[in-house]
């Protein structure tokens, strides 16, 4: 009942909570979906849930590399201008003859010294992940305004745009895409020891570094991985919309942290999963996917997710305190 | 309006004490005062009374529920059951407000104060003196210095809190407590980290406390302290209060038997072993804090580092570590001369550092037991990828087994400990990690007589396995009777050195004021 | 040159005003005039034309063209900065009488002319001007887009009783955002017939999301303005119709005119650059190319 | 050279260092006004200096009303979407006939509520700062949407949309606003006390509360302050586009926290002035102005003050290490 609940002490669930809040929230996903199927007859029917699929995956890698830095206790508003700068920078690479695979390995290979250099800004010059990365998205998408001069540079290599659009074992090839980054995220963070670390740093970072931690390191990993999963979501952006535009993505971050939080991810560090930013991502898309099927108002649908997020943490947090 | 200071006006026209309460008449009763968090219950129901101008000490092991009881009486936390009588009345102590403006304040074990103010904004939160609403700040500086000065605390009161060290912060935290018109004050191990010297300042202060008429609790491990301070003195053992002595009726053994239910013969537990090759030196060791320290450390010895606060013993053993650049002199380790250039090359060398805060710098406060003592040894838990999840449990399991830290699992979070099994868990991370070099700063601070023997019983154990330790505390007895080598700081600097029990108390104490 | 006459658009990061900015650009080149390219970077950033302005207008250009990114705000800073200089519109209005000429694209009648163009693309496809139609626009609250809306609507209305608006959908300015809504409108209105995707963005976001589902032959779109991509589109029959404006002539005229104001020679008080419904049938047409192919750089 | 600076114990700077880092921004501030002078004609012009004064008004106020929620180490995602809520709220009320007098004040009202919302969301439900101001952040945006259809509301009350261009003893109105809230907020927070509880909140919540400081109320007034404040720019913000439109302000909340940590607030809490913030306000306008008046190309300015924001900040943190 009081404020210090949001201080760094914050409660933290236990392990088998952990589980159980997974559940939940899996549990909250499958009533939606439950609800839609009862209120609508398209909702369950292939195609709209390929759709949802697709509509979640993007957001979802973005959630999950979010996870990574959020949990050291930092955050990263850089994602979106990423995502865009990586769609111009593979088409720009695209348009200028260099082949698919080495265009999409400099993409992402920009999204790495994109991460590093946010880490060596936090790390060395001693600045705050909120303001780094705040001047680096800002800078991002002047770079990548004045690279397509404001306009949008198309892609004209089929195999590339058509990608998004296909399907594998009747599951969209986008969705494939979260499971590819799911799978190694979630060996990284829970059963691998820099997973440990991350926490480990997020929790108090200087007891990491007497107990050996390298902690510098260890902050350089978390940027890397939320900078090149942004680059990673980039290139699928830019092969679901045929095009580079520095200006995509616009607000991703914002949402990417909520997808995050709304899978339980503490944003005062030492508390998050890989599981819990993934549904955190596919309840945003529902409700976005639902409010269509509904043709609810565009405006009372974003009133609507707003007070949903408060809802949902709100409820988190209870299920939390209950937990003590 | 009692305490010591007229500075104080939170207490004007407000309901403080509206009956009066007669020295040795009962000022504060506890009717069946239980608290439970979730499935623990960590406070039994209680009743206590604690009468009006006496000096109460509260003993009890580790996890017994002393701080429990204080946070209940401070409104710091909400109790599950129970009631609470003051002067007479019923009163709820649902929050600090509630509690302060009855006139009860309390020294929390962990200093809790603000970092970023000054001592004397520090002094004053919360009680800031205004002249047309705006602060008076110089008046309020003026008189916090005033406050330090009297108490004899050597601190400026302009001084950012961050400025000090964690000594003097618990020093300007008890000189709140005195400066605030109190009629109930509570001390929670108040001299854990201090040394001796400030130890007796505090006791002075606490007598002038009660001879103007405020009832004093006080909470120790110490129990010579309680023998030279109290009147009487409550035991709790396993969040059950076990009894009320007056303390001219009880003594040493029966307290403890009361507490553990068991008798110790001996704490200090001290074998002499062969002492063998030298593991590490330093040759005219300088860097931020201390200047021109050479000692050295053998296999099968304790190296006692004795002083004052802020005498550079910590920022030595950081150092030495390798947390801190070392500006000159020369570390040699095992007869090699070494650079130690951060904390993974002292690891990888063989030291180990128990640092002496354990919340700022010896736990992650909120992340579960298990993984605090893993910390240091997860690439050892590793099969290349991934981490061994047995291994990882299994030694988890041992360190809570062997050091008897008081959990139920080891997934319950640090941070739900109490102080001592919090230091418990930073001890147990460095025996799983083992080493050549023990580093243990201050690692009795808080920590139960019972468990204070069983730490020396490890201590030996190291020994006997071939390592050195050096042992830095601020309770003199303590290094007095383990250490092999007694080296005192003072002012940064190494100024005298004994081999075991060649120095009186009194001669190392002289040397470490510089008197 | 030292005769300065700054450009003021919406929307610096959009390749319509880009295209607008490269006519100006060329015009300050043949006129030997000095071309300051300014703009916010979103149309709907009102405060941040207004500071623009005022900033140009210190500057003591000769002259100043500027896109009033909404009628009302932009007002009382035009009348203001009339004062000082002369004042030559482009594209969009403002409720400011100082303008000394005023070449204009009429939005709502683009709205109309890509009603129109819904209405034959359904007909030609069904035999009938009837069934569902959804409206996608990129941003709420910006002028020129509410315009579009309206013209399309009020077309709707008064001439075309058989096409039902059954989604009126506002986006974020995010192609994704658009191609998102688009399948889903898919599934939802199984009878969808066309779609009005008032710009750029959401044109190439909607007509992704038809080329994804192999629906250019069900569901008839037409975007507004045009580049590479919605161009390709249209090719492939994936868009029906572009809306598309002379935005290079804009820009360039909107110099070529301020400067003569600038020199107090007699300038039109009322230009009409006018607003073209280009299809697959009508886009090799040379003026029509030219339109769509502007010289940007 | 460490992390450290990056946990919640960050450096402290001290007392006397607070006035000179002032004088510093101060210093950058003027250093930049004479580099404009020499490098352009016109900056140095009345009307410039004048436009100058108004462009960073606005950002000055939010920045103000920011820094005390960033001191109890908090965040107010919020404050654009106020200013663009309250210039509907204005319009609309005066549209419908509300007097001007009144329809300000249930304006300010509104900021108020909004303000106090955003600190039951963190006292009562335990909502991180972030989480509650985002979330409204995109309901008020949705609720202004609604109400305006979408569009825009015309103010057609003269001395409401005169107002802001209006001088007074050759000083634009607006910047008068920037003194008329500077001066309360600087006795508020550096010479009352409820300005000390701000800083005992962000330093240490659970000290602060058990000091017997009402650490609640203190949460309530620091985010009804910057929600009053951003309501009052909403004012302003009508005043000088006569119009309300819910869409307006978009990513002023980032401009204000820029301005604010440029100004020396550290995102840690406990560290932060009211001169600061209106230094980091005015600094930023300066580049902008600036920019325009050198005709730097639009794209290349934002690449520039992500970069100008990296070595603000940087400096910053060089002489607070420095002062230890
Ligand atoms: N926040 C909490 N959540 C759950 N359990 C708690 C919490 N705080 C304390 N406990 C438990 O309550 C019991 C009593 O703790 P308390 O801090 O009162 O012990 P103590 O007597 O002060 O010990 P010490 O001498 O080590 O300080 C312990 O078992 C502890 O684990
Ligand atoms: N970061 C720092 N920079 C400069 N001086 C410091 C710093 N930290 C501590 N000091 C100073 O170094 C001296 C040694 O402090 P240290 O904490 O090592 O003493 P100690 O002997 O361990 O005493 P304690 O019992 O307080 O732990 C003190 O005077 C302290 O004020
Ligand atoms: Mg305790
Ligand atoms: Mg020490």
């Amino acid at each position: 009942m009081s404020v210090e609940t949001t201080t760094e002490t914050a409660p933290v669930p236990k392990k088998g909570m952990n589980i159980l809040f997974g559940l939940t929230l899996l549990g909250l996903l499958l009533f939606l979906w439950l609800l839609l199927g009862l209120s609508t007859t398209s909702f369950w029917t292939a195609n709209n849930i390929s759709n949802l699929l697709r509509q979640g995956a993007m957001t979802a890698i973005l959630a999950v590399g979010q996870t990574f830095v959020i949990i050291t206790a930092g955050i990263d508003l850089s994602v979106g201008a990423v995502v865009g700068f990586s769609s111009v920078t593979v088409a720009w690479l695209l348009s200028h003859g260099v082949p698919l695979w080495p265009a999409m390995g400099i993409t992402l290979l920009v999204g790495v010294l994109i991460g590093a250099f946010h880490a060596f800004g936090i790390v060395r010059m001693g600045l705050p992940a909120f303001i780094i990365t705040l001047a680096t998205l800002t800078s991002l998408r002047g770079i990548g305004l004045l690279v397509t001069n404001g306009s949008t540079i198309s892609i004209s290599n089929e195999a590339f745009t058509n990608f998004s659009r296909a399907d594998f074992l009747g599951i969209p090839s986008l969705f494939w895409m979260v499971i590819v980054v799911a799978i190694p995220a979630y060996i990284f963070l829970h059963l691998s020891r820099w997973g440990r670390y991350l926490f480990a740093v997020g929790s108090n970072s200087e007891a990491a570094r007497l107990s050996g931690v390298n902690v510098n390191r260890t902050i350089y990993l978390a940027y890397i991985l939320s900078s090149t999963c942004a680059a990673f979501v980039g290139l699928l952006l830019a092969s679901r919309i045929g095009i580079g535009n520095a200006t995509q993505a616009e607000g991703w971050e914002l949402q990417a942290i909520a997808s995050s939080v709304i899978g339980g991810t503490s944003l005062f560090g030492a508390v998050g999963s890989v599981h819990g930013p993934l549904l955190g991502a596919f309840i945003l898309a529902t409700i976005n996917n639902g409010a269509n099927l509904l043709n609810v108002n565009a405006f009372v649908q974003r009133i609507i997710t707003g007070v949903l997020i408060i809802v949902i943490v709100y409820f988190d947090q209870l299920r939390r305190r209950g937990s003590r | 309006m009692t305490g010591l200071y007229d500075v104080s006006h939170r207490h004007e026209g407000a309901a403080i004490a509206k009956h009066p309460v007669a020295k040795g008449q009962p000022i504060l009763e506890l009717r069946g005062l239980q608290k439970k968090y979730g499935a623990v219950e960590a406070l039994k129901p209680a009743n206590i009374t604690f009468l009006s101008g006496e000096i109460h000490a509260i003993v009890g092991e580790n996890g017994a529920g002393k701080s429990t009881l204080i946070k209940l009486l401070t409104g710091v936390i909400r109790r599950t059951s129970g009631e609470v009588f003051w002067c007479g009345d019923a009163v709820q102590l649902a929050t600090p407000n509630e509690a302060i403006s009855r006139g009860i304040n309390a020294v929390h074990q962990e200093v809790v104060l603000c970092r970023h103010l000054s001592v004397a904004a520090n002094m004053f939160l919360g009680d800031e003196m205004n002249k047309n609403g705006l602060m008076r700040k110089r008046a309020m500086t003026d008189a916090a210095q005033a406050v330090l000065n009297d108490l004899g605390f050597n601190l400026p009161a302009a001084a950012l809190l961050s400025d000090l060290t964690i000594g003097q912060q618990q020093l300007v935290a008890t000189a709140r407590a005195a400066m605030r018109g109190t009629q109930f004050l509570i001390f929670d191990e108040p001299t854990a980290y201090l040394t001796r010297q400030e130890s007796a300042q505090l006791f002075r202060l606490i007598r002038r406390l009660q001879a103007e008429g405020v009832t004093i609790v006080y909470i120790s491990h110490r129990m010579e302290e309680v023998f030279e301070l109290a009147d009487r003195v409550s035991v709790l053992r396993d969040g059950t209060h076990v009894g009320t002595r007056n303390i001219g009726e009880t003594n040493d053994a029966e307290l403890i038997s009361m507490m553990i239910n068991r008798t110790i013969e001996q704490i200090y537990h001290k074998e002499t072993l062969p002492i063998g090759g030298t593991i590490v030196e330093t040759r005219g060791l300088s860097g931020p804090g201390f200047t021109d320290v050479s000692l050295s450390v053998r296999a099968g010895e304790i190296v006692g580092l004795y002083g004052l606060i802020g005498a550079g013993r910590s920022e030595f053993a950081l150092g030495l570590y390798g947390r801190q650049p070392v500006s000159s002199g020369e570390i040699v380790w095992q007869g090699n001369p070494v650079k130690i250039r951060n904390e993974r090359v002292a690891m990888d060398l063989g030291i180990a550092l128990a640092p002496e805060s354990r919340r700022d710098q010896g736990l992650c406060l909120n992340l579960p037991i298990g993984m605090n003592i893993n910390l240091p040894i997860f690439d050892r838990l590793s099969n290349g990828l991934t981490i061994n999840r047995r291994r990882e449990t299994d030694n988890a399991d041992r360190q809570i087994n062997d050091l008897k830290i008081k959990t139920p699992t080891r997934r319950v979070l640090a941070s739900a400990m109490s102080g001592g099994n919090q230091q418990k868990i930073v001890i147990g991370k460095w025996l799983s990690h083992g080493a050549k070099l023990f580093i243990f700063d201050e690692p009795t601070v808080g920590v139960d007589v019972g468990t204070k023997a069983e730490i020396y019983r490890l201590f030996a154990r190291l020994l006997e396995q071939g390592a050195g330790i050096i042992l830095i505390s601020s309770y003199l007895p303590e290094v007095y009777e383990l250490s092999d080598r007694l080296h005192v700081f003072r002012q940064g600097k190494l100024v005298a050195s004994h081999t075991y029990r060649s120095a009186s108390h009194e001669e190392v104490l002289t040397q470490a004021i510089g008197v | 040159a030292d005769v300065t006459i700054p450009i003021i658009v919406k929307d610096t990061t959009s390749f319509y005003w880009q295209i607008v900015l490269a006519g100006a650009r060329a015009a300050g080149k043949d006129l030997g005039v000095n071309v300051p390219e300014l703009g916010a970077q979103s149309e709907s950033d009102i405060n941040g034309q207004i500071t623009i302005l005022e900033n140009a207008v210190a500057g003591a250009p000769a002259a100043v063209v500027i896109s009033p990114t909404e009628f009302k705000a932009l007002g009382k800073p035009i009348d203001e900065a009339a004062k000082a200089v002369p004042i030559i519109g482009i594209d969009s209005g403002a409720d400011s009488k100082a303008f000394t000429s005023f070449l204009t694209t009429d939005n709502t009648q683009g709205g109309r002319i890509a009603a129109d163009g819904l209405a034959a693309a359904i007909k030609e496809a069904t035999g009938k001007e009837e069934g569902d139609i959804a409206i996608i626009t990129s941003l709420p609250g910006v002028g020129s887009l509410d315009q579009r809306h309206n013209g399309f609507v009020e077309q709707i209305t008064a001439k075309y009783p058989g096409l039902k608006v059954v989604a009126d959908k506002y986006a974020d300015g995010q192609a994704t955002t658009g191609l998102n809504m688009m399948t889903d409108l898919i599934t939802a209105n199984p009878n969808l017939v066309g779609v009005f995707a008032s710009n750029l963005i959401m044109a190439q976001g909607v007509g992704q999301a038809i080329a994804e589902n192999k629906l250019g032959d069900k569901i008839k779109v037409i975007g507004f303005d045009s580049d590479e991509k919605t161009v390709g589109f249209l090719k492939e029959g994936v868009l029906a119709g572009l809306v598309v404006q002379d935005p290079y002539r804009m820009g360039y005229d909107g110099i070529k005119t301020a400067l003569a104001a600038s020199k107090k020679e007699k300038v039109e008080a009322n230009v009409d650059t006018g607003a073209n419904l280009v299809t697959k049938a009508n886009m090799a047409d040379p003026k029509i190319d030219a339109l769509l192919n502007p010289k940007v750089n």
